[in-house]
């Protein structure tokens, strides 16, 4: 768990791309509910997550996941925030690869992820944030690693045993960043058709690389448009339909994170959360996904114990941000 | 009129940058200094955002807790995304960025990863580099903006999450990093550089009312002094006015 | 109902195409292989061109004659530029891949560079490898399209512009190819494949009126044969009349 | 200049980050006149052209460096078109490195490019249309090669002197497709604002790298928009302002080529061209240089020579095709 070698599976581009050409790339129906896009991932997988901390994370499919109740998965995202936390206190975890995990400035430290990491339940895999980015771009691109200049002469090196490579040209010794080929993507966007061309506003975070990375590609969208809407604007998609195996229909799939221009993030919600785990540590995380991932039957169920009024605040809060 | 010791952080920060530049800005304090400086001598200054922002516009009473979050890309004129915005920085294109941390040595190197123990099982688990790696390692220069203490400034770093001049001398261009480095520590006592040689920390300003022996006393490494040690203007009304005036709700000035 | 080479040509490339599938068009007959194919057995194909275009509609009477015009894009579903377009085919997305030549070896290498002379001084420079070079590397699978001339079928292209399986054997493979390669040869005259060790053209079928010593006429080289070669069937009234509203100018079905 | 080896200035990645370095990157004013944004191209530059052969092209910046009269350039355009010609017969260029050169298949094979190829005038170095793109690519990220599966056991290889690198993981072999770190570029967008900030419809080609892998940017644009327009669709930004140097309001900028959207190609143009050419070669390119590069004044004046019904038609052709 705390070896420092890469897992080869990581950045095997051969196998990868063997993977994929096994895989029907279908331009047809996506269209599924979120229990069939979870049934598709597996106990052990290598999940990369979309978004980007509390932005666009596919809140729905992380409740799915655990409601599905997988584990020993390994989760892989840039900066992480509630859903790694869930996955822990689930026990669905057994590594997370991250340059970054807690909440925001006013909440301080995960206490959840220091209580899991320092007692060495969870293994901790760090890299800079650029470095995870090429990390998915290699693998997007189908090559085992990108060269590059961060992350030198810097302990994270040993962390995840990246190895340097020697520029044929200059001599120059650079960053070899390995590939990341994940086993399923998860991801939360704006609109998608029901081919599954989905489309991204603002901030498009690193979705597109991980989308073309993993094997199995599951998106959940806020909005399914018409097939025409999708030809009226090509220039807005950023992930086509033949990478996409499953699409589910879940407006606030995101919620209580964000998702640009429709509702900000509940930072309400993160204080009360935190409160309580202030108050009783990981006890307090159990409580809340028994009260928030289990306990609903249905994302409408999970959505009402926000309630409608506080849902139509954070939409206005977001207009507000980006009219 | 006083300033606390965010307020001082964020006027001493500004004053660093020169128009005409691009700088990477974390949130909070870095954040308002940038804008302060874009009010002042920098009109020209474009302020880059690790969650994939381009020149935002920070809204008065809705600044980002996080650099991935509409209050951080409020206003933007572009949104490239995270890894193109990092790769503007390795091209090049970003002349500053601004970082803190838990733990800082003589040489510059930043903490934000472990304290104690084995990496893979802690004493403290911190949250992690974000982008603080990618900054140090690919700007043109780098300014550290932290509060100045003792626990701080510690002789060597338990873990090097983002090198600055490594362990001195030219080990930071021996470790591959061919460009960029630490150029300023911006802390409440005030202003620090490097040795060019030895690359060790050194005395370069004191702020207003700091004595020498103060410094040394929270600084846990022997500081060398530079040639002439001078001593900073304090912020004037007009740097706090505009400064308050981003933070009204004063959610990081203090 | 008779057709014509290039007819002929369209159809026979079009019932390569299996369903749910991705398939790298040029402009030309591929383009209109591809959309016949989506009409009939494949549904559910993805045309990708290289000008950096997802699923195209081609609308009949307005055909594109490059790879970089609105009509290449008409009511595409995604754009998403050139380099990554053909990333997508490097990753392993691209099932298929149509290509054409002005030359065309034993073992599948074509050359649309240079013929005669030097490299930098050549008796007749052609206009290059656009995609192609990039298609035969990356593609699963490469299906070449080509009227069936002898000054086409040489037994040594004088320039190799998009490698098959070069040398033959594993020689693809040892030049650090490691994917995909050319499956089969649709020309007016047959089908061709290529025999599994020695990696030679070898024909797999005729099409209806040809026969074996007429093909072997055409070609510069002796062509093997498959373990059962068979007759084509002829291209339908149906299959024609699809083709034949999707370029109802006859811009390119002579 | 037959010479098969790489010059050390296309893939010198830490010289080309010093020149970044060492010049201003302002977010202020970028607006200049055309006259001024040529002379930022000085003799025996190494000059990358935006768009794709006859889409996007920044004709007016072309016959702008054609009427400063430079010589000994390098061209680089991953598909050239006419205004590769143009350079030829000047005798601006002496070397164009590109995938593909000609016009369009009803006109054949270039034979102004046969005419100064065959004779060893101009050189033409050949890199597949990926490689190009990847050459562009990894200059825009600042490194000295990216690793591909492509171009590998061409003759191609031999041409451009392309290396090969060692994964480092899987010990593979793979291409090093080298940087390629242009001198200027040259660019025609849609859109941008008088701080450079560059919107572009469509397909984006290949401009997005070439700006962030040039030493000097150069833009033309169809439309000079508000601060407040690009600050309401940051998501529509392509080009950052402190990227561009000289910025240039340019209506039908690309004309006879297409800009998507706006205008298509004129192809009646384009066959009474290689008409002339077909009839009296190289002397014919002469005669069109002097009616519509030398002759007019200014870009209204060359404009005025294809009459504004035609360009209305081209627009109207355009919106039938994107609407």
């Amino acid at each position: 768990m705390g070896d420092p070698d890469l897992r080869a599976s990581e950045w095997d581009f051969v196998a990868a791309r063997r993977r994929l050409e096994s895989k029907a790339k279908s331009a047809g129906e996506k269209l599924t509910s979120i229990e069939d896009a979870g049934s598709r991932v597996a106990d052990a997988d290598r999940i990369a997550v979309g978004g980007c901390l509390f932005s666009r994370t596919p809140m729905a499919l992380i409740r799915e996941i655990l409601r599905q109740r997988r584990h020993g998965l390994t989760l892989v995202r840039n900066l992480m925030c509630t859903e790694g936390e869930f996955m822990m206190v689930a026990g669905a975890v057994e590594r997370v690869m991250t340059a970054w995990m807690s909440i925001g400035l006013p909440w301080g430290v995960s206490k959840i992820m220091r209580h899991y990491v320092e007692s060495g339940a969870v293994a901790l895999e760090e890299w800079s944030h650029l470095a995870l980015g090429l990390r998915f771009r290699a693998a997007a691109m189908g090559v085992p690693f990108l060269p590059a200049l961060t992350m030198l002469g810097s302990d994270l090196v040993g962390v995840g045993g990246m190895k340097t490579v020697t520029d044929p040209y200059s001599g120059e010794s650079l960053a070899a960043v390995p590939a990341l080929f994940p086993d399923v993507a998860v991801l939360h966007v704006h609109r998608a058709d029901r081919f599954g061309n989905c489309q991204i506003d603002g901030y498009p975070h690193m979705d597109a690389d991980i989308a073309r990375a993993a094997a199995t590609v599951l998106v959940t969208a806020e909005e399914i448009i018409g097939e025409d809407e999708t030809r009226r604007h090509p220039d807005r998609t950023v992930i086509p339909g033949f990478v996409v195996d499953a699409l589910v229909h879940v407006p606030f799939g995101s919620y209580p994170h964000e998702c640009y221009g429709l509702y900000e993030a509940d930072y309400d919600h993160f204080a009360a959360y935190t409160t309580a785990i202030d108050a009783r540590g990981p006890a307090a995380v159990t409580d809340y996904l028994d009260r928030y991932v289990f306990a609903p039957a249905g994302f409408d169920d999970y959505l009402a114990l926000f309630g409608g009024e506080r849902l139509a605040t954070q939409q206005r809060l977001a207009r507000e941000l980006t009219a | 009129m006083t300033a606390t010791p965010s307020e001082l952080l964020a006027v001493m920060a500004s004053r660093e940058l020169r128009d005409d530049t691009t700088v990477f800005a974390g949130v909070g304090v870095p954040l308002l200094a940038a804008a302060l400086a874009q009010q002042r001598q920098a009109p020209r200054l474009t302020m880059v955002i690790e969650g994939g922002i381009i020149g935002p516009r920070i809204r008065p009473g809705r600044l980002p807790i996080s650099t991935n979050e509409m209050r951080a890309a409020h206003r933007a004129q572009m949104l490239p995304g995270i890894t193109d915005t990092f790769l503007f920085a390795q091209r090049g294109f970003l002349d500053y960025g601004f970082m803190g941390g838990a733990q800082i040595d003589q040489y510059g190197n930043v903490n934000t990863s472990v304290l104690g123990g084995d990496y893979w099982k802690p004493k403290v688990r911190l949250p992690g580099t974000g982008g603080a790696n990618d900054i140090a390692s690919l700007c043109k220069e780098v300014i550290i903006v932290t509060a100045h203490e003792a626990r701080r400034f510690v002789p060597k770093v338990d873990f090097v999450t983002s090198p600055a001049w490594r362990d001195g001398g030219d080990s930071r261009r021996r470790s591959g990093l061919l460009f960029g480095g630490v150029s300023r520590v911006v802390t409440t006592l005030g202003i620090f550089g490097f040795e060019p040689e030895s690359r060790r920390m050194r005395l370069e300003a004191l702020h207003p009312g700091v004595t020498r022996a103060e410094v040394q006393a929270h600084t846990g490494f022997p500081l060398l002094d530079a040639p002439h040690v001078t001593a900073t203007a304090p912020p004037t009304p007009d740097e706090l006015d505009m400064l308050r005036a981003l933070d009204p709700e004063r959610r990081f000035l203090g």
